[in-house]
C-alpha cells in the first residue's frame, strides 16, 4: 500500500490513461506530475479543474494528448504559455481540449463519484461552450418541464492527489481547502496519494477529509510534494516559484532546460522535506 | 486630463468597491474583484460576506490573496465547503447578491469572453477559460465586471460567449433561463457603463474625474451612448485611497 | 434573531405548511416539535427520512394531513402506534402518505439545496413505491441512454434543526452525525435552528457542519430540546424514553392523557438543560 | 428437537455472522443483522468494515448500538460522513460487498416488504416502510437476509416489493439494472435458503441442528423445493456464543 513514488506512479498509471492530478491551489500534486514526466508518460487525458504550473509542464514535456478543463491559468500570474503554444502551435504536440466551466467539472465528478453516468445542472445556458463540447447537452426536468444542462460523469483511470498524511494502514487526511479532491478520487478506478508524512494515528481535525484505504490504491510519501503550491499546517505558497514560472514557461529554449534538469534528477526522497515547514499549527 | 493623486485603476477599484452594500454576499474572482471587494469590507461594507470558488464562504482575509484558493481565505472564513457545494449549494441555488466578475473582452451587450481571442478552433490568444464565471453570471442576483477600458476589450461581438450577460438583447435572460439579473454595471478606469433597461445595451452613465466622454468613446468598439446627465464619479477619498494602498501594497 | 422557542415558532410556522423537522436518530427538533403540538398548528404536510416519536406525537395531536418519508418507526424498539392508526383508520385525522426511500429523499433534500427542480438516482427500479407515488419518475441518460430515477426536489416552507451551539450572530454549529441537516436547512423557504446554548465564539470542532446565520431565520435557545434523543458532546440517548413511548403511543387514551400534560404545560425555559449533561468531551 | 446449548435466534445470528469475511465491507441495518455483523467482527472477521446509514463508516462500536445513529457509532468511525454521501458516494457507487437486511415479508424470489402488510391503499399492517433497503438490494455486490421463520413472513408473493430480490425470475434484475447480486442468502432460525442458480427461487439449502426439513417446509408459504446435499449448519462455537452474548447481554 505505502510504496516509494516511483514505484506507485509505474504500477498505477500507463500511457493513454485519463489521468486527472486534482488541487484546487491548495494541495496540487506536483511531485507526483514530475515522476510522471521523467517516467516519460505519452497520450495522457489529462483532466483537472483549474490546470496551473505542473499541467504545463506536463503539457510543455509531450505527456498529453488531450485536457479536460474549466480554467487553466497561471493563478494570480497570467496564462499558461506550454499550454498555449500546445493549443496554438501544437508544440511539442498537438493538444486536444475539451473546456467546460468548473460548476460542470465540480459535478462530472460528483456523478463520477456517485456512480451515475450524468449529472444535472443549471449552467452553460447561452454560452459557446455548449456548441463547442458534445459533452455538455440539455435535459428536461420529468416534473417542471425545465430545462437544464447535462454533462456525463468523469471516471478517470487514475486520481493523483495530495495529502497532509497518512497512517500505517495507509487511511488519509487533508484538510484546508479542501477542492474537489474526495469526488475525483471516489470518481477514479485508481488512486495515488501522496502524502507530507506518514503517522501512528490520524487525530481528527477540524474540516477534514478522510479517504479511507479501500478506496486507496498506493500511498507514497513526498515531503513538501506540493510545493511550489501549499500544504495547509505544513508549509505556505510559494508565490515567488509562481511568478517565476511564467518567464521559463514562456520560452522553450528555457522550458527545455528545465525539463532536461527534471528528468536528470532522480526523485525527491521520501525522508524530510525539501522546503522548510512553516509551521504545524492548525 | 487633470494631475490627480490616484491613478485610473485605483478609481477604478474603489468605484467598484462603492457597488458593495454592506451585509451582501459576495462571489469573489482573483485580481481586481478580490482587491474591491476587500477594499469595500475595510471601508463602508465591514459586513460584507465573501465567497470563493475555492470554498471559503465569509472569509475574512488579513491581506489579498494571490489565487482563490489561498490559505489565508481558509483560515479567516466561518466556513469551508467542498468545490461541489460552492457551486450547488449557494452559488446555483441563488444565494449570492453580487458576483463580481473580469473579462478579457466584453461586448455591447455585456456578453463576457475569457476563453479565445480569435477562432476556437485555431485561436489568436488562448485565454484560461470559464472557471466558475458562466454560473456567476446565470445566478449572481445581479453581477458587475471590472475590467480596463479598450477598443481591444471592448467590442462589437464577443469573439467567444464564455458568460452572458444580456445575449442579444431583452428577453434574452430570461428565454434561457438565467435567474439573477446579469451585468447591471461595468466599472473601467474611464467610467461606468450601465445596461440601457430598455435595450439592455450599455450605456455610459459615468466616467471618472477627469475623463471625457468622448474619450470613453475613442476606446469602445461599438458606437458607444453616453446616458443623458452623465456622472461624475466622486473621486476616491483619503481613506479608500489609504486602505487601498495598504492592501495592494503601493502605500 | 435569536428569539424564545415560542415566538420562533410563532412567526415562521403556519397552517398548512410543509415543515421538516430533520434529524437523523441524533439531534431531533424535539423541543420544536412539541411547541408546535402547543400552538395547534393544522394541515401540516410533515417531511422527514425517518419519522420518530415526536412525529408520531404531532400526528398524534392531529397536526398533519401528510407526511413525506422513507421510514417511519421507533427505532430500536419497533413501530409508530399514532402513525398507524392515522394510515389504518384516520384518527385523529386522515394522514395522507408520500413514501420514498432514503436514497431518494437524501437527493431531493440535495436537489431542493442546490436550486435544481430535481434530483437523479439509481433507485426505486423494480419495487412497488414507483407505482405508489406519482413523483417517482424514470429519465434516460442522454449520453448512454441508460435508465435512472428521477425523484421531485424538496423545499419546505420551514425547516426545524437543532444543533449543539449557536454564536450571538446567529451562526450555527452542530458535529457527530449530521444526516441530512444542512440540506434540509439549505432546501427551505425558513429556517428555525434550535440550539444547546449560545457561546461567545463556534472554536471549529472534527466534523461539523456550520450553517451561517444568513441562511437561517430564527435560532432558539432549547437546552436538552433533542431529548429524548441526544446531542453529541452534550447527553446520551434516553433509550428508556423511546422505550417506554411504545406504550404510550400504542393506545389512544394514554396518548390523548399525555398529549393534555403537554399542551397544559409552558414550554421548558430557554436556561439550563432539563436532562443531565453527560460530559462535553468532543 | 434435541435440547441444546443456544436458542434458535442465537444459531441464527452466528450463521448470518459466519457469512461475512474478513475485510469485506458491509452496510449495516439495525436489530439482527447489527448483532451479526458485530459478532463476525468481534471473531472470524477483526477486519470487516461495516457501514451504517447514518452515515458512519468504517465503525467500530463498543457496544451494540440500539439505532443507526447512535453516539457510539460515530464516535468510532474511521468518519462519518452527510447522509447523502453514504447513499451517493457509497452505495450506489456500488462500493459495498455485501448489503445485511431485515424483513417482515419475503417471497420464493427473494423479494422483500417492509411497508405494509394488505393493500397499499387499506394496509392491514402498516410496517416502517422503505428506508435504505431498496437501494442496499440494487447496489450492493451480494445481499444477506436475516428473518425469523413462519408462514406469515415466507409468502407466495410479498403484499409490497419495498425491496428487489430475484423479481420475478432469471434475468428480471438485469432488466432492471439492478447491478449487485442480490439476495445470495436467506438466514432463519430453522436454516438457510439460496436461490437455485438457474432459476432464482430460493431453495432450503441448510437446516440448523436438530431442525427437519419437513418443519422448514411447513413453516414456509410456498412449496419450498429442499436442495440435494442439504447441509447442517455446524453447531456455535462456544467463543462464538460467548461474544454473542456479552454483546447481547444474555450470559
Amino acid at each position: 500500500m505505502i510504496v516509494p513514488l516511483d514505484e506507485a506512479v509505474r504500477e498505477l498509471v500507463h500511457d493513454g490513461d485519463t489521468v486527472a492530478l486534482e488541487g484546487f491551489t491548495h494541495l496540487i500534486p506536483v511531485a507526483a506530475g514530475h515522476e510522471i514526466i521523467r517516467q516519460g508518460l505519452r497520450d495522457l487525458t489529462l483532466v483537472r479543474m483549474t490546470p496551473d504550473i505542473v499541467y504545463d509542464q506536463l503539457i510543455g514535456a509531450g505527456c498529453a494528448r488531450k485536457l479536460v478543463f474549466s480554467w487553466g491559468g497561471n493563478p494570480g500570474v497570467g496564462s499558461l504559455h506550454r499550454f498555449r503554444d500546445a493549443v496554438t502551435h501544437g508544440w511539442p504536440v498537438p493538444l486536444e481540449i475539451e473546456e467546460h466551466s468548473h460548476a460542470g467539472m465540480a459535478n462530472r465528478y460528483v456523478a463520477g463519484a456517485s456512480g451515475l453516468p450524468f449529472a444535472i445542472l443549471r449552467g452553460y445556458a447561452g454560452t459557446d461552450l455548449i456548441g463547442n463540447n458534445p459533452n455538455i447537452r440539455t435535459i428536461t426536468c420529468p416534473f417542471s418541464g425545465q430545462e437544464l444542462a447535462a454533462v456525463p460523469a468523469i471516471n478517470p483511470d487514475v486520481t493523483v492527489v495530495h495529502a497532509q498524511r497518512a497512517d500505517r494502514d495507509g487511511n488519509v487526511q487533508l484538510w484546508g481547502i479542501t477542492g474537489v479532491q474526495k469526488e475525483a478520487a471516489l470518481a477514479a478506478e485508481r488512486v495515488l496519494v501522496t502524502v507530507e508524512e506518514v503517522v501512528d494515528a490520524l487525530d481528527p481535525v477540524p474540516g477534514q477529509v478522510v479517504l479511507p484505504a479501500r478506496v486507496l490504491d498506493r500511498v507514497s510519501v513526498a515531503a513538501g510534494g506540493a510545493a511550489p503550491s501549499y500544504a495547509h499546517g505544513y508549509y505556505e505558497r510559494d508565490n515567488e516559484a509562481y511568478r517565476a514560472w511564467d518567464a521559463i514557461g514562456r520560452d522553450r529554449g528555457a522550458f527545455t532546460a528545465w525539463l532536461a534538469e527534471l528528468t536528470a534528477t532522480a526523485p525527491p526522497p521520501a525522508g524530510p522535506a525539501a522546503p522548510e515547514p512553516a509551521g504545524r499549527g492548525l | 486630463m487633470t494631475t490627480v493623486a490616484w491613478t485610473s485603476d485605483e478609481i477604478m477599484t474603489v468605484t467598484a468597491s462603492r457597488s458593495l452594500c454592506d451585509g451582501m454576499s459576495c462571489f469573489v474572482g482573483i485580481g481586481l474583484p478580490s482587491t474591491a471587494a476587500n477594499l469595500a469590507r475595510r471601508t463602508h461594507a465591514p459586513g460584507l460576506w465573501m465567497i470563493y470558488e475555492s470554498g471559503t464562504l465569509g472569509t475574512v482575509p488579513d491581506r489579498l490573496p494571490l489565487s482563490i484558493g489561498d490559505g489565508s481565505l481558509a483560515d479567516a472564513a466561518d466556513t469551508v465547503v467542498p468545490v461541489p457545494e460552492v457551486f450547488n449549494y449557494w452559488l446555483q441555488a441563488g444565494r449570492i447578491d453580487v458576483g463580481f466578475l473580469g473579462a478579457a473582452q466584453l461586448d455591447r451587450y455585456a456578453n463576457i469572453n475569457t476563453t479565445v481571442i480569435g477562432d476556437y478552433a485555431d485561436p489568436r490568444v488562448r485565454l484560461p477559460g470559464a472557471g466558475g464565471a458562466p454560473e456567476i453570471a446565470a445566478s449572481c442576483r445581479e453581477v458587475v465586471v471590472v475590467m480596463r477600458h479598450s477598443r481591444r476589450a471592448f467590442v462589437e461581438r464577443v469573439d467567444f460567449v464564455t458568460s452572458v450577460g444580456h445575449g442579444s438583447g431583452p428577453g434574452d435572460r430570461e428565454r434561457l433561463g438565467l435567474r439573477g439579473a446579469g451585468p447591471v454595471r461595468v466599472i473601467t478606469d474611464l467610467g461606468v457603463l450601465e445596461p440601457d433597461p430598455r435595450t439592455r445595451e450599455l450605456v455610459l452613465t459615468g466616467v471618472h474625474p477627469g475623463v471625457a466622454a468622448d474619450e470613453v468613446r475613442a476606446a469602445t468598439g461599438w458606437d458607444l451612448a453616453v446616458a443623458e446627465g452623465l456622472e461624475v464619479t466622486p473621486e476616491p477619498t483619503d481613506a479608500e485611497l489609504s486602505v487601498l494602498r495598504s492592501l495592494t501594497g503601493a502605500a
